[in-house]
């Protein structure tokens, strides 16, 4: 197996002055399930299709192990794409859908039909061979989507935000089997998403692409505690950001001088953290400890927002409800942020 | 929506009562020839003031198109306040399919046309189909033109006229050629084979289904069978038997002479006009000499076109106007045909820049003043003198002949 | 209860008059072709109207001659359509001119069509002039007979020249419909270009090329002026045949005539069927 | 979160869809070209003859071009003989007249067809198909003689009728076509504003669907417009349209004047083309219509 790289590639399209996707380089390793995570219409889709062959790349590379693919048609590609709206031809039966790929590399009919047998029990289809697409339910199409170009086992397997248009339980149960199948076969697998739950509940790495550029690429938790800047901190979420200065492990701000983890940024200029880490009434730990007043309190259902202010800044942070059933607005409480839930940004 | 609606639906429960009406009231009796009610001219004009004549006439030659609408309806306006309507059709048997269709429909006193341009066939067709108006020749006084003696004009195509329609043109047929392409045009139906022989795919005529293809077919026959005076009358099979196999030969030797080696024929006298034209042909004919003239100031012909006859003469015959029975306007009818018989329609129709066709009217009851004026006319160079054509005309064959021998060639020489 | 009235206050106009005039047509039509003519006083239904045609070789080559004119037109049509529209689908420079000038010939009468065509392919048309100018003619006989022939070539490129840009646009919208997307789909599946063509584009256009080229083979089978001015004589195609017998000055091949219509109507009920058949093997989106 | 990305992948998709046309589109191949060339030429070739011989005087074999011009042909065409003029007064007026018959009819049809769904549609879809399928002769030669002999024979009426057979399917099948991409709640809402029944169709239905209604017109026009056999069998020769004289004299074999009259017969149509051209072309395209077909 090889690794897939992609080396500063761009895409212009003609006609525009601002490229689709920017200077992008990753390395996706052999076996790996990564996402390819970012706001709509910022260039992930370009990536996939440049990958599969669908788009000309206007500059930058591609390569399988050594080679590079952007000379190879998309059928030579062996980089098979799962597309959003499935694309099921109507006209042919689950059966002849899933066998297209190897009909049309010229297959015995034996071997084909004895392939589409399995993938059919493998995406838990059988007994629906004969049927014709449009008999069959939005979640059972995507999975003869996917059983269509898994039975290719190309090198890398490109989903283009495949689940979008499911329902969210039915997307729940399409990324479990999606995440068997990738640990059944092994496959090298490369999906698209906006959705950073998905991304993180699937892949192992995610690469965040925000207006054609990648910002940063790394595993589900680092994108969550350490983001690279403020976008990417945005973008997973991030609700607190306090300026300020950071200096030999501690960060001065509004708050105080705060104790930075040993693996935060040394020249940062803004701190954050999540409100779920934000612990409320306990004041035994000296370190990162002050006081703070509740401005407002909005019950969400599953946890309760508190809004602080000290010294004119303000910040969030959550509890469970029951925590924070006592707590009234315009009281002063106790606040302690851990040392390992702060970051700096730069 | 709705308004539209109910508007529909009452021409669609018109439609099918009278579908119904139609379907339920069997057969009406068939319509008499009836004669004119009316007691003498004065009558006519004056219950043909303010009426519409629609005459239906072949519609594919824009100088008798202008001649007929512009002149004499233009006349017929101003002195009789007729409205004359040209109706230009491809073939004359459209109009008599109309009145016969109209028969069969049941139209009997409403029908839409008042005068056909007819001989031949049709008129037979329409004469024993009891289709016609007749018996009115008396009322008209430019009947006393005519001389009802000469058979050509008492007899359509052998069959009597019985004041069922008015002469109103003369036609003889004659050849054409380019003069300074073909020298020496072969001038008699023996020549004429010769000749297609030595000139391969230079020759060829329409086929029978045209008038002007089965009038050349004619004269063959009447070659095969040494003239026509044994073929006058009535069709006798005897006859035809002992003649046909003889021009049947003639025609299918020439065959592969023929322009496309005779695998096909052109389908109308005007594809032939355009062969010729074209130079893919060197002869061409017509039933009409004067459209030879025609089609050269037409810049269709070269102006090297010359005609001729054929030694042993070629067939003549009489244009009729024709007043159906159902007719709604006989009296404005019979005032046009009255009027297409009278000195003026038929000098002007003369004209070699108008028309250049023989006159329907025995010159010899003219004035002398008129008859001068006839004289005087000048010939279109690429026309062939009246004179010679009226020395060598042959009679036509009674329709029964025309069709057997149509017959005969679409399957003896076309297969 | 409502929504069915107000369905059937909608449609009723048009059913009337569809119903009333092509159904209320085609039934006299069979009764003419039957020989019931009450007026001429025939009241009886017979058969001899169409035992006499079935009896008539010239209707046997007619028949044969309309159907391979229709048959060839389509093909040759429906071919150069897909062609053209592969092409027309892309975008270049300049071309919205070459659309506009692509569907120019909808607009065209066929008669006008007809006549251009006879211009310029007769014996001694344009192209028989071209052929003289470089001298490989020396005279109109020598240009191959494309008019008037027993091949019927002058008309089948005049229906080839009015069905391209009709078959064309059905089919360049369709694509619109279809997209890219199934094709993207199929390539990276592993088909080429061609097998693209073949097995993912050909089959989702099928049944808009189908109902087109059924549109163009029904209108070429059932149509007069083309044959008539561009066909040679003998055999003449069933419609102009249909026609001489109607407008026959003897009434007695009327029903012939109706009886010919009737065919024609037959075969396009046919075809019809057919159409439905095949349309509902394949799935419309 | 959950909505706005659905909607934002909607704007992705259709950005999608412009890019990739302007991606396909970095020029044909000069095989390709040459063979578009060569269709298109194809197409507006056999116009051309008719042009030229329009305004020559004679043009006899082998002359590529005539050997003496004249526009006597179109002073006769223009001429009062001719009827060139009336005929096309009365060939648009038909075809005027057609279309409006069958825009009036067909659009409640077609809302029918395209709206609702009800036992017996596919028959009745059948039913209005099977006219633009059996050729107009076959129907036209039953009718003639009830036409006859309710008087509709040889009159404008009876041509205008017999000419619904044709048209009024094409504007059916067109309207069914634009209401099945119709969403009628949208007059629900406006009646729910106030607006009354007409006031609804005039400004919130007609707008909607006219486009496809223009473009569902230009081809009932245009069928009509092109008619032949049917003017000719219920007309009787007495409703003279163009193409009966285009055809007497083509047969005739007066190129001069069939020229002329071409060249008058076709004016319209690409007018029409011209005027219609963007909707032609556009997203609603006329193709886009004629797909339902």
């Amino acid at each position: 197996m090889t690794n897939v790289s992609i080396e500063n590639l761009v895409k212009l399209y003609p006609g525009r002055s601002v490229p689709a996707v920017k200077d992008v380089s990753l390395l996706i390793e052999t076996g790996s399930l990564t996402a390819l995570l970012g706001p709509s219409a910022c260039g992930k889709s370009t990536i996939l299709k440049m990958i599969a062959g669908l788009l000309a790349p206007t500059s930058g590379d591609i390569r399988f192990g050594d080679h590079s693919i952007l000379r190879l048609p998309p059928e030579k590609r062996d980089a098979v794409m799962v597309f959003q709206d499935h694309l099921l031809f109507p006209y042919m039966t689950v059966a002849e859908n899933i066998g297209f790929g190897l009909k049309m590399r010229r297959r015995p009919k034996a071997e084909i039909s004895h392939a589409v047998g399995t993938m059919l029990e493998l995406v838990k289809l059988d007994g629906m061979a004969t049927r014709k697409p449009n008999q069959l339910s939005g979640g059972q199409q995507q999975r003869i989507a996917l059983a269509r170009a898994l039975i290719l086992r190309p090198k890398i397997l490109l989903l283009d935000e495949p689940f979008s248009s499911l329902d969210a339980n039915l997307r729940l149960e399409m990324q479990q089997l999606l995440k068997s199948l990738h640990q059944e076969m092994g496959m090298t697998m490369l999906f698209v998403t906006h959705d950073q739950e998905e991304a993180v509940a699937l892949s192992s790495k995610i690469a965040l692409i925000l207006d054609g550029t990648l910002r940063q690429y790394a595993d589900a938790a680092t994108l969550y505690g350490q983001p690279e800047d403020l976008d990417v901190a945005k973008f997973f979420g991030a609700k607190n950001f306090i300026p300020g200065i950071s200096s030999s492990g501690h960060f001065e701000c509004a708050l105080g001088r705060l104790t930075l983890p040993v693996t935060a940024n040394s020249n940062g200029s803004m701190l954050t953290f999540r409100p779920e880490n934000v612990v409320i009434g306990v004041t035994d730990s000296a370190e990162n400890s002050f006081h703070a007043t509740i401005e407002s309190k909005k019950f969400l259902g599953n946890q309760t927002q508190l809004r602080l202010s000290k010294g004119g800044t303000t910040f969030d942070a959550s509890l469970p409800p029951l925590i924070a059933a006592p707590l009234l607005e315009g009281s002063t409480v106790s606040v302690h942020l851990p040392r390992q839930s702060l970051w700096a940004l730069p | 929506m709705s308004r539209y609606q109910s508007t529909e639906l009452t021409i669609w429960s018109r439609l099918f009562l009278l579908a119904t009406f139609f379907a339920v009231l069997l057969p009406l009796s068939a319509h008499s020839t009836e004669r004119a009610n009316y007691k003498n001219w004065d009558e006519v004009i004056a219950a043909a003031k303010g009426g519409t004549v629609n005459w239906f006439m072949w519609g594919g030659a824009d100088n008798i198109n202008q001649y007929v609408s512009e002149y004499i309806g233009g006349a017929l306006k101003q002195r009789y306040d007729i409205t004359l309507k040209r109706i230009g059709i491809n073939d004359t048997a459209e109009a008599v399919n109309a009145v016969l269709g109209e028969k069969q429909a049941g139209v009997n006193d409403d029908g839409s046309v008042d005068l056909i341009w007819i001989n031949g066939g049709n008129f037979r067709t329409m004469k024993q189909g009891n289709l016609l108006f007749c018996g009115y020749h008396d009322l008209l006084p430019n009947n006393q033109l005519v001389n009802w003696q000469d058979q050509s004009i008492a007899n359509d195509f052998g069959l009597a006229v019985d004041e069922c329609e008015v002469p109103w043109n003369r036609a003889q047929f004659a050849f054409a050629y380019d003069s300074a392409r073909t020298k020496n045009p072969p001038e008699s139906i023996p020549a004429l084979i010769e000749w297609a022989q030595k000139n391969p795919g230079e020759f060829t005529y329409p086929a029978a289904t045209d008038f002007n293809g089965s009038v050349f077919i004619r004269h063959v026959f009447y070659h095969a069978a040494g003239g026509p005076s044994s073929l006058l009358g009535d069709f006798d099979q005897q006859k035809f038997d002992a003649i046909a196999p003889k021009a049947w030969a003639i025609l299918n030797d020439m065959k592969p002479y023929l322009w496309r080696e005779g695998k096909t024929y052109p389908n109308s006298i005007a594809n032939l006009a355009q062969l010729f034209a074209n130079r893919e042909v060197a002869l061409y004919f017509d039933y009409d000499p004067a459209i030879f003239g025609i089609n050269v100031e037409n810049g269709i012909f070269p102006e090297t076109t010359r005609s001729f006859v054929l030694e042993d003469g070629t067939i003549g015959n009489t244009n009729y106007v024709a007043i159906p029975y159902n007719s709604p306007n006989k009296a404005a009818a019979m005032v046009t045909a009255n009027f297409l018989l009278s000195f003026d329609a038929q000098f002007e129709k003369a004209k070699t820049n108008v028309w250049g066709a023989a006159p329907a009217i025995d010159i010899d009851r003219l004035t002398e003043d008129q008859r001068n004026l006839f004289a005087k006319l000048p010939r279109h160079p690429s026309v062939i003198a009246p004179s010679v054509l009226s020395a060598k005309a042959l009679p036509e064959l009674h329709p029964d002949w025309i069709s057997a021998i149509e017959k005969g060639w679409q399957y003896n020489v076309a297969k | 209860m409502l929504e069915r009235w107000k369905i059937v206050l909608l449609l009723s106009p048009a059913l009337v008059i569809i119903a009333g005039l092509f159904l209320g047509g085609l039934i006299l039509g069979l009764i003419g072709s039957l020989g019931y003519m009450p007026l001429l006083g025939r009241e009886e239904f017979n058969l001899n109207a169409y035992r006499n045609i079935l009896a008539s070789e010239r209707f046997y080559l007619s028949f044969l001659l309309t159907f391979y004119i229709a048959f060839t037109s389509t093909v040759i049509a429906s071919l150069l359509a897909i062609g053209a529209a592969l092409i027309l689908r892309r975008s270049f420079i300049g071309r919205s001119v070459i659309n506009f000038l692509f569907q120019i010939n909808l607009t065209v009468p066929h008669l006008v069509g007809a006549v251009g065509i006879l211009y310029l392919f007769s014996q001694s048309g344009f192209f028989a002039r071209l052929a003289y100018e470089f001298e490989i003619i020396t005279k109109p006989s020598e240009f191959p007979a494309l008019i008037y022939d027993p091949l019927a070539i002058g008309i089948i490129l005049q229906y080839v020249w009015k069905e391209v840009p009709f078959i064309g646009l059905i089919l360049l919208a369709n694509m619109q419909t279809i997209g890219r997307d199934y094709e993207a789909a199929a390539r990276v599946l592993g088909a080429s270009r061609w097998q693209c063509f073949r097995h993912v584009l050909l089959p989702l256009l099928f049944p808009g090329l189908l109902a087109a080229a059924m549109i163009v083979f029904a209108f070429t089978f059932g149509a007069y002026e083309i044959p008539a001015l561009l066909g040679q004589n003998y055999p003449s195609a069933l419609p102009v045949l249909a026609y001489q017998a109607f407008t026959d000055v003897d009434l007695n091949a009327r029903p012939e005539a109706l009886a010919m219509g009737m065919i024609i109507a037959l075969l396009s009920v046919i075809m019809i069927f057919g159409y439905a058949h095949l349309a509902r093997r394949y799935v419309r989106s | 979160m959950r909505i706005l990305p659905a909607v934002m992948c909607d704007l992705e998709k259709e950005l999608e869809v412009k890019r990739q046309r302007i991606e396909s589109g970095e020029g044909l191949s000069w095989l390709t070209w040459f063979s578009l060339i060569l269709l298109i030429s194809w197409l507006i070739l056999p116009l051309i003859p008719l042009a030229v011989w329009s305004i020559s005087r004679s043009w006899f074999f082998p002359d590529i071009t005539p050997s003496a011009y004249s526009l006597r042909a179109w002073s006769y065409v223009f001429s009062n003989t001719s009827e060139v003029l009336p005929a096309l007064g009365v060939t648009t007026l038909i075809a005027f007249c057609a279309t409006i018959v069958s825009a009036v009819i067909g659009v409640p049809a077609g809302r029918a067809l395209g709206l609702y769904q009800f036992r017996g549609k596919a028959a009745i879809e059948l039913l209005i198909l099977a006219p633009t399928i059996v050729p107009g002769i076959a129907v036209a030669l039953g009718l003639h003689v009830v036409f006859l002999n309710i008087g509709l024979a040889g009159s404008y009426l009876g041509v205008l009728i017999v000419h619904l057979i044709p048209t009024l399917p094409y504007m059916v099948l067109v309207m069914a076509g634009v209401f099945a991409n119709y969403n009628p709640n949208t007059e629900a809402q406006a009646r729910s504003l106030g607006a009354s029944a007409i006031q609804t169709f005039y400004y919130v239905t007609l707008p909607a669907i006219l486009p496809g209604l223009l473009i569902g017109s230009l081809f009932t026009f245009l069928v009509s417009w092109s008619q032949y056999i049917l003017t000719l069998l219920i007309g009787g020769g007495r409703v003279v349209t163009l193409p009966l004289l285009l055809f007497n004299f083509a047969s005739a074999g007066r190129n001069d004047i069939t020229g002329a009259i071409s060249m008058i017969y076709i004016l319209p149509g690409v007018v029409l083309l011209l005027l219609g051209a963007r909707h032609l072309t556009g997203r609603n395209s006329a193709a886009e219509s004629l797909r339902q077909i």
